[in-house]
C-alpha cells in the first residue's frame, strides 16, 4: 500500500471555488442612512419553524409553504389549524409548519382532514397535497369531500409530476412531457391527457372557492397569498370546501435548472393548467 | 425609496431566482460554495445602494420568490 | 479474496459511475461481483454513495460495514465513512475538497487533487474516473484493460470522444499514483 | 336502561359504542353489517353530539377514522371481509400512528366477492395484520349477544388504554341474531382523562404531531420495538378464553364465535353420550390466549379445531400445544354453517380414532 | 443475449418477466421499486407488443391485472409496503377468480408510511394473505440477481400452471442492487397454451364467465375446498429451500432474501472460529418448505430465526419443528440492516448459551 | 299434540286469489285476421340469456339489460363483446348477458375494463354499474379511465340509492330522500349533495360521448338504447371513453310502487339529473 | 293498424308498468297469483282487438317499458 | 327445556314479526331466548323466514337444524322445510295458501286458514298473530300474557288500534285452537 501523503498539491484559484465558506450572511454594508428609519419588511413569518428546507433548489413547494403560514400568521389562527401533510415531497411539511399536524396516507389527505374537521368544527383544517397525492390515488377522497362540502381548505401543489418518487407521470403531466414512465413524452392516446381536477371540484356543489394560482413569478406569489387567504376565509366563514391549486416548479424532475422551470410554468405549463378563478360563491 | 436585503448564504440553495427578479440586478451567485455545497447568491460586488437607479429599493421581489426563506429585506422609510 | 469498497462523494461527483465501472470491470474479469447503490428519492439532496463487492467466490452479503476501502468525493462523505474502514484498509481522499484528515490512525490514506488533475487535462467532469484509476492503481482490485473495456461498455452509445475522454481519465489516474509512487 | 332489550347484534354493538362514549362513525356500506352504520346514522340524527358520515369508500372511512381519532375522539367503523381488505393500509397507519379505533368486521364467505353467509375466513388477515409492516390489532371474539355489548365497551376502552386499534370481529349471523342485552351504563366522553397527544390546536402548549414515517430505520425500528413491548403487555393482561367443561376433558375443541356456538351445542350432546369433551373458545383472538390450552393439553386425548374456514387458528392452537397433544382440524369455509349434530359427528368420531389407537 | 449483463435487481425482473412472456404491466409509483415500472415503460415504448399503464392507484393497478389476466395475458404489477396492502382486496378477487399474476412487493419498513430502507416485515401479509378469506399466494424470496431472473421465470409461469397469483418479495436493496446476469431465452407467448377458461369474446363458442361470487355456500365452500387441494398441490410441487452447510451443522440460521445472504455472511465468519452453523434458505415462502427442516431440527442444538422484521417467519420455523429443537428470534425491524459481523455474534452467543447448558 | 287436519276450510272466493295458477301465456285470442301478415314486432334479444330476472318488479335494470343487448345484437358484436359487471343489484349480470363477462370489485370495473380492452383492443369492452359503485367507491377509476381516453363503455345506473345493500344514501341521493343512512332525509350540509359523475367526466379529455336518459317511460326507453348505440359506437369507432347514465326507478329502496316510482323520476330526479347529452364529441 | 301482445304470466313480476302505458289501456292485472306469488299482467278481458279505438296497436309501448320482458308485441301489417 | 320453531313464508305475510313477538315474549319470562332473522338483501325478492328459540338454559347454538316447530305460511316454505322438522315434531301450515300436504309420515300437522281466519275478523294483515296465536296456543311455548305484553312492546309507538287488532288476532288465533280442539 502507497503513502500518497505527499502528493497533496495546493489547489489553484479555479478549484478553490469549491471549497466551503464559513456561515455569514451577505448584506449591504449600509445598515442606517441618515434620518430615515430602517423596518424589516420582508422574513419568514412566525408559524414557519426556523428550519431550513430539505427541497432541492428552485422548489415551489418551500414558498407554498410559507405563504400558508403568513396567511395562518395574518388571520391569527395558528393556535386552532391542524394540518394534513400528503406523502409527496411534502411529506415533511410538518417538520416546517409550527402548527399541529397528522400525516395521512398517500392520497387520503381530505378523509383525514374530514374526520378532524367534523370533530372539531370550530378548527381550521387544510390539507397539502401534491399532484399525485390529490388528482391521482386521491380523486375520490377529495372530489367526495369536495362534494360533502366539507369546510376543509386544500393546498393543491401542481407540479407535473410525481417529485418525492422520482419524476414519474402524473395525471397533470403535459403532452409530450417527458418522465421517467413516460418515456418519449406522454401521448394522450396511450398515457391520457392532464387531468384538471379543479375544475371538476368546482362541479361539485359543496365546493365555494377554487383558484388557480402559480408560485412562478412574484406577481404569481402575491396572487397565491391572496387565493389562500381567501379559502381560509371561506372555511372560517363555514361556507363550504376550499381549494388553491398552485402551479410550483420542479427543477429537479423536469431536468431544468430553477430559473427555466418558472419560465416552463409561464410558457407552458399555465397554456394547459390557465392561471384563474374557477369558482368563487364564498 | 431605499431597501437593503439580507442573504442567509447556508440557508441559501444558489437557485438563482432573486437574481433573475430583481429589477436592480443588485443580487448575484457567490464564487464559494456553502457547507451544504451550493453556490449561493449574494450582494452583487458594488451593489450601489446610494444610487437611486441601481441600488435595491427594498421591492421584495427576491424574497417573495426565494423558495428557501433566505432573504430578508429592509426598506428605509421617511420618519 | 474479497474486496469491499464503498464510493462516495454529493450527487454530480459521478459517484455512481465510479462503482458500476469498477463492478462492471470485475464481472468482465470472471469475479464474483455486487454494485449497491445508494437510493432515497423520499429525501431530497444529500450525497451518494455506492457500495461494490469484487470477489472470487459467492458473494455473501453486499453490505460493506467494514470495507477494505473507502472512497470519499468531499468532506462530508469522509466524516460520515471515516470510522467504517477496516481497520488498515485504506481511504481514498479528494484533497482539492477534504484539506482535514480523518481522525484514525490505522488505515491508510492516498488523497489526490482529483478536480485539479481533471482539470489540468480538460476533463473537468471526469474526475471521477481519475480517482477510479488511483483506486485501481493502488489496490489492484481489477485490470486496467478490464476497467478500460467497461467504460467503453458503460457508456455506449454516447459520443466516442466522452468514451476517450474518460479513458484518458482512468488512465492519468493510474499513471498519478505511478508518478508518485 | 338496565333493563333487558332484545336487539340485533349490530344494534347492540352500536348502542354499547355509544355508551362507552364514541361518538363518531364513519362506514360504507357492505351485506352483512349494514344494520350497524344504520343504527349509528339514526341515533347520531337524533342527537347533536354524535358524527356519522357514509363515506364514499372503505378507504376514505377508515382515514377519516385516522383523522377523528387524531382529535382525542372514540371512533368506530365497520365492514365486512373485501371492504376490511381494503382497510389495511389504513389499519397498519392507525397502528404505527398509535392511534386508537375500533374496528369492526362482520366477516362473511370469501375469497373475493364470496358470499354473505356467516364465515370466519378473515382470522389471519386479523391476527396477523393483513397491512404492513409488524403490527398487531387487538382482536376480540363476541359469541354471544351480552358479549357483544361487553366486549364493545371493552373494545373502546382497550383502544384509548393501549393506544392502538382494536378489532371486533363477527359474522353476519351474529350482527343479525338477536339476543336479551343488558347495556352497561352510558360513559360521558367529556368525563374521560384528557389525551396528552391528541391534535386540538397548539393553543398555549408546542404544536403536536401525529405521523408514521421514520425515515431514519433506527426511529422506525425504535418505534417497532416500542410496540412489540405494547403488544406484550396486551398479551399479558388481557389475554382471555372461556374454558367450558374442560377440567375432566378427554377431548376439547377450540372454536371462536358463531363456531363456539355450535361446538357448545355439541359439547352437550356427546356428552350425553358419554363423551368428556369441553369447549375452548378464546374470547381474545389476538393476543390469542394459548398458555391455558398449552398447560391443558399434555392431559388430553385430543384437541379438535372447529373453524368456519379453511383452517386458520389451527395454527395458533399448534403454536401453543407444540406437538402436546394431536390436533385436528374440522373446517368448512365459504359461509356454510354446520349443526350441532355434525359437529358432534367429529367429536365422536375424533375420541373414537384416539379410543382405537390407544387400545 | 445469454451473456452475463449487470443490472439492478428491477431490471433483472422487468427484462426477466418480459423474457417469460409477459406482456402487461400496470402499476404506480413507490419507492424503492420505482426502477421496475420505469424499466417496463421504457422497453414497451420500444415494441409495440407490450402495455404499460401507470394507474392512479394501487387498487386500480391490480384491478387493470384482473382485467388483463381474465384475458389469457402474462401481467404483472408491483408496489411496496403501503401500496400492496391495498392491494389485498384484489389478490383475494385474483385467487377467488383463479387467475394468474405476478405480484412483486420491494418491501419497505413499516408499518404506516415507514420509511423506504430494506426491510421484511410483510410476511404474514404475503404468506397468510392479507385479504379476506381462505387463500394462499405463492411467495418467491430471491436472493441473487441471478435468482431474481429465475424466480421471475418460475413465477410467471407457476402463476399460469397453478392459475393463482404469484408474489416475489423483495426489498430496496435487492432492488436496487447489481449482480451479473444470465437472462433465459425469451419466451414467445404466442407459443404459449391456448387458456381455455379466457375471455377472448364468445365467437364459436358458449360464453365464459370470471366471477367469485358463489352466493351459495355450498357453492363456495366448493370453491374454498377446490382451492385448498391446488394449495396441497402447490405445496408437495414447489416448496423450495437451500441448505447450505447444514449436514454436519449444530446450529442453523433461517432466513431469507436480503437476510439470508446477511445470515451467509455471518455462517462463514463462525464457521472459521469453529462454530459448526448452516444456513435454511427458504426460496418459497408460501409454501414453506418446512419438511427438511423439521428432520432436520431434531439433530440440532439450536435453531436461530433472523428476519428484518420483529418476528413472522419464525412461527412457520415453530410450525415445522414443533419444539423438536431451540428456536431462537433476531430480528431487526424497520429497515435496520444488519451486519454480517452482528448476526454472527448473534450465533455465537446463541450456540455458546446451549454449550453451556450441555455442558 | 292435536290433529287439526279436520279444521281445513274451503277457502273463499277472496283468498282464492291468493293461489298460484298454472304457467300460460296472456294473448289476444285473435292471432291471424284476415290478410294482413303478423309479425313479432317485439321480443327478447339474442345476446340475453332467456331466464328470468332476479330483479324486484319494477327495477330498472332488466330494462337496461335488454336495451344493452339489442344494441350488441344490432351491432353484431356479441362475439367480440366482453362486459364487467359491479356489485350491486346487477352483479349477477353475467346470468342474463349472454357474452364472455368479467366480474370486478365494488367500484373497479373501469380499471378491470381497462385490463380487458388494453389487451384485446379489437373487442367491445363496457362496463355496467351503479350509482354507488361508479359515483361513490370508483369515482377514481372512473374518472382516470375517461381521462386517459380509455375505448370502453360504461353504463351507469343511477337509482339514487344503495339498492343491493338495501337502501343506503348513495352519493346521488336527492336532498331530502329518506334513506337507511339518511334517516331524516339527505341533508346537504351534513351529508353532502347529489354528485354529478357525468358531467365532471365530460370534463376529461378523453371521454367522447356522455349522455343522462331514463327508463321511466317508453320514449326515455328509446333514447336510452339510442345513447347505448352512439356510446358503443364511439367506441367501435376508436374514438375514446363513453357512458350513458341511466335514471332507474327502484321501487324497493324507494319504497314506492313501480308506478310512483317511474313518476317520481319524471317529476324529481329528472329535475336534479337533466336527460340531456352532456358530452358529444364522438 | 291493429296488434297483439302476448305476456308471459311467469315472467311477469305485476308491478303495472305495462298498463300504466298502454295508450289504449288494453291491459290489466290478473286476479290470480302466479307460481311467484305475483298478480301478473293479462290483457283486459274483453278487450276488444277489432276496434280501432281502444284494440291494440302493436304501438310496444308496454313492451319497452316491461321489465321484465315478459311481453311480446305482434302487429298485422297489410302485405 | 329448548324449544326451537322457524317462521317462514314470503315477504309481507310478517313473518320476521311472529318470530320477534314470540322471542320477545320468552325474554319477558325470564327465558333464555334467541331470534335469528334470515338475511340477504344481496339478492332480491325470495322468501323470508326466522329462527327462534326458547329455552331454560343458555342457548348453544342459535340454529336449528331439526326445529321441534315449523310454521310455513306459504307453499315454497312448506316445500323447502319439511324435511327440517324434527321427527315427532309439528309443521304449522297456513292452509289458505297450502293445499298439498308434506310428504313426511312422522311429523304432525296443524293446518289452518289464517289468511280466512284475519279476513274475516276484519284485519287481513294480521294473519301473522292469528298464526302466532295458534302456534302459541299448540305449543305453549309462551304464556298468553306474555304475548300481549311483547305485541303492545313491539308495536309501541304505532296506533294503538293497531296494538288492539293485532292481540285481538293473536287471541283469535288461540280460541280457534280451543274450539277445534
Ligand atoms: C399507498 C402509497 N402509494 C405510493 C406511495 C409512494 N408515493 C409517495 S409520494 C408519491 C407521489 C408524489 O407525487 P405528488 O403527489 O405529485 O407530490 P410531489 O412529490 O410531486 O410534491 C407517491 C406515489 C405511497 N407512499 N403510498
Ligand atoms: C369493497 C366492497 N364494499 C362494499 C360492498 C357492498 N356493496 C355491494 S353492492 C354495493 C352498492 C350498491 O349500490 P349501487 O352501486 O348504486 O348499485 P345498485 O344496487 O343500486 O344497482 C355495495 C356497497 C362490496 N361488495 N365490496
Ligand atoms: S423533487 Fe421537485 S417537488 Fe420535490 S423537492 Fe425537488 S424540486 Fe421540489
Ligand atoms: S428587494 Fe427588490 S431591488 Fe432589492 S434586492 Fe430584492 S428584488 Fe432587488
Ligand atoms: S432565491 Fe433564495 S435560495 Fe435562490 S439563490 Fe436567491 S437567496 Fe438563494
Ligand atoms: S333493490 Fe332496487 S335496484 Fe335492486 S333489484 Fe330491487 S328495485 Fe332493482
Ligand atoms: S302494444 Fe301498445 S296498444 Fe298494444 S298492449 Fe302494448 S302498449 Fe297497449
Ligand atoms: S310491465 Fe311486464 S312485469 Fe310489469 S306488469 Fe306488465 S308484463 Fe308484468
Ligand atoms: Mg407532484
Ligand atoms: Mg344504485
Amino acid at each position: 500500500m502507497l503513502a500518497l501523503e505527499k502528493l497533496k498539491k495546493a489547489p489553484d484559484g479555479k478549484i478553490d471555488k469549491n471549497k466551503p465558506e464559513s456561515q455569514g450572511i451577505s448584506v449591504f454594508s449600509h445598515r442606517h442612512t441618515g434620518v430615515l428609519d430602517v423596518k424589516k419588511i420582508f422574513s419568514r413569518p412566525k408559524s414557519l419553524k426556523d428550519v431550513p428546507f430539505h427541497y432541492c433548489p428552485g422548489c415551489g413547494h418551500s414558498v407554498i409553504h410559507r405563504l400558508v403560514c403568513e396567511v395562518i400568521d395574518e388571520l391569527g389562527i395558528q393556535d386552532r389549524t391542524i394540518g394534513v401533510p400528503p406523502a409527496g415531497c411534502a411529506v415533511l411539511a410538518y417538520n416546517y409548519f409550527d402548527l399541529d399536524m397528522c400525516e395521512a396516507p398517500h392520497g387520503r389527505a381530505a378523509a383525514v382532514a374530514t374526520g378532524i374537521k367534523r370533530m372539531l368544527p370550530d378548527h381550521v383544517v387544510f390539507t397539502y397535497q401534491g399532484d399525485g397525492d390529490i388528482a391521482a390515488i386521491g380523486t375520490a377522497e377529495t372530489i367526495h369531500a369536495a362534494n360533502r362540502g366539507e369546510r376543509v381548505t386544500c393546498i393543491f401543489v401542481n407540479n407535473a409530476v410525481y417529485g418525492m418518487t422520482g419524476g414519474q407521470m402524473a395525471p397533470t403531466t403535459l403532452p409530450g412531457q417527458v418522465t421517467t414512465t413516460s418515456p418519449g413524452g406522454r401521448k394522450p392516446l396511450r398515457d391520457g391527457n392532464p387531468l384538471d381536477l379543479s375544475a371538476m371540484l368546482a362541479l361539485a356543489a359543496g365546493s365555494v372557492f377554487i383558484e388557480r394560482t402559480t408560485v412562478a413569478n412574484p406577481k404569481g406569489v402575491n396572487r397565491t397569498k391572496k387565493a389562500i387567504r381567501k379559502a381560509f376565509q371561506a372555511q372560517l366563514d363555514d361556507k363550504g370546501f376550499s381549494l388553491v391549486e398552485v402551479l410550483s416548479p420542479c427543477p429537479t424532475n423536469w431536468k431544468m435548472s430553477p430559473v427555466d422551470s418558472i419560465t416552463w410554468v409561464e410558457e407552458t405549463m399555465s397554456k394547459i393548467f390557465p392561471i384563474q378563478v374557477i369558482k368563487d360563491v364564498a | 425609496m431605499k431597501g437593503r436585503i439580507e442573504i442567509d448564504r447556508e440557508r441559501c440553495k444558489g437557485c438563482g431566482l432573486c437574481m433573475t427578479v430583481c429589477p436592480k440586478k443588485t443580487i448575484g451567485i457567490s464564487a464559494k460554495l456553502n457547507t451544504k455545497g451550493y453556490y449561493p447568491a449574494e450582494v452583487v460586488e458594488g451593489g450601489n445602494t446610494d444610487s437611486e437607479k441601481s441600488g435595491c429599493t427594498g421591492c421584495c421581489l427576491c424574497g417573495l420568490i426565494c423558495p428557501d426563506v433566505a432573504i430578508e429585506v429592509y426598506r428605509e422609510e421617511k420618519e | 479474496m474479497s474486496l469491499k469498497i464503498i464510493f462516495s462523494g454529493f450527487g454530480g461527483q459521478g459517484v455512481l459511475m465510479m462503482g458500476y465501472v469498477l463492478a462492471y470491470a470485475g464481472m468482465n474479469e470472471d469475479k464474483h461481483v455486487t454494485f449497491l447503490p445508494s437510493y432515497g428519492a423520499e429525501v431530497r439532496g444529500g450525497t451518494a454513495n455506492c457500495t461494490v463487492v469484487v470477489s472470487d467466490e459467492e458473494i455473501a452479503s453486499p453490505i460493506a460495514s467494514s470495507p477494505e476501502f473507502v472512497v470519499a468525493m468531499n468532506y462530508p462523505s469522509m466524516v460520515k465513512y471515516q470510522n467504517m474502514v477496516k481497520s488498515g484498509g485504506t481511504m481514498f481522499l479528494n484533497s482539492d475538497l477534504i484539506t482535514e484528515a480523518p481522525s484514525r490512525e490505522d488505515i491508510n490514506l492516498c488523497k489526490a487533487p482529483v478536480n485539479t488533475l481533471a482539470h489540468d487535462m480538460g476533463a473537468d467532469r471526469s474526475l471521477n474516473m481519475v480517482m477510479l484509476g488511483i483506486v485501481a492503481a493502488t489496490t489492484g482490485m481489477v485490470s486496467k484493460e478490464a476497467l478500460l473495456q467497461a467504460i467503453e461498455k458503460v457508456l455506449q452509445g454516447k459520443k466516442q470522444s466522452l468514451i476517450d475522454m474518460n479513458q484518458k481519465a482512468l488512465e492519468a489516474g493510474m499513471k498519478y499514483v505511478a508518478d508518485n509512487q | 336502561m338496565s333493563a333487558k332489550t332484545l336487539m340485533r347484534g349490530t344494534h347492540v354493538l352500536g348502542e354499547a359504542a355509544i355508551r362507552s362514549g364514541c361518538r363518531a362513525y364513519f362506514g360504507y356500506p357492505i351485506t352483512p353489517q349494514n344494520e350497524l352504520p344504520e343504527y349509528m346514522a339514526s341515533e347520531f340524527a337524533k342527537r347533536s353530539d354524535g358524527v356519522f358520515v357514509q363515506a364514499e369508500s372503505e378507504i376514505a372511512s377508515i382515514n377519516m377514522v385516522i383523522g377523528a381519532s387524531a382529535t382525542g375522539a372514540r371512533v368506530m367503523t365497520s365492514s365486512s371481509s373485501p371492504g376490511v381488505s381494503l382497510k389495511q393500509e389504513g389499519i397498519s397507519y392507525l397502528a404505527a400512528m398509535e392511534l386508537p379505533a375500533v374496528i369492526v368486521n362482520m366477516m362473511r364467505g370469501g375469497p373475493g366477492l364470496g358470499n354473505i353467509a356467516p364465515a370466519q375466513g378473515d382470522y389471519f388477515q386479523a391476527t396477523r395484520g393483513g397491512g404492513h409492516g409488524d403490527y398487531r390489532v387487538i382482536v376480540l371474539s363476541p359469541a354471544y349477544g351480552q358479549e357483544i355489548a361487553d366486549m364493545t365497551r371493552q373494545a373502546v376502552d382497550q383502544a384509548d388504554k393501549y393506544r392502538t386499534p382494536v378489532m371486533i370481529r363477527g359474522d353476519g349471523m351474529m350482527g343479525q341474531m338477536m339476543e336479551p342485552v343488558v347495556f352497561p351504563e352510558p360513559i360521558d366522553p367529556a368525563s374521560l382523562p384528557v389525551k396528552e397527544w391528541a391534535l386540538t390546536g397548539a393553543k398555549d402548549r408546542p404544536s403536536r404531531i401525529i405521523r408514521s414515517l421514520w425515515l431514519d430505520p433506527p426511529k422506525e425500528e425504535e418505534l417497532n420495538w416500542r410496540l412489540m413491548r405494547k403488544y406484550e403487555a396486551i398479551t399479558e393482561e388481557i389475554s382471555d378464553q372461556e374454558a367450558y367443561l374442560c377440567e375432566d376433558a378427554d377431548i376439547v375443541i377450540v372454536a371462536y364465535g358463531t363456531a363456539a356456538r355450535i361446538a357448545k351445542g355439541a359439547v352437550h350432546r356427546v356428552r350425553s353420550h358419554g363423551v368428556k369433551a369441553g369447549l375452548y373458545r378464546p374470547k381474545t383472538l389476538w393476543p390469542f390466549p394459548g398458555s391455558l390450552l398449552a398447560s391443558m393439553s399434555r392431559d388430553l386425548d385430543n384437541i379438535v379445531v372447529f373453524e368456519m374456514s379453511a383452517g386458520q387458528m389451527v395454527e395458533d392452537v399448534r403454536l401453543s400445544v407444540e406437538g402436546k397433544c394431536p390436533v385436528t382440524f374440522y373446517g368448512r369455509p365459504g359461509g356454510v354453517v354446520s349443526t350441532p349434530e355434525e359437529i358432534s359427528g367429529v367429536l365422536t368420531s375424533v375420541s373414537a380414532g384416539k379410543a382405537k389407537k390407544s387400545a
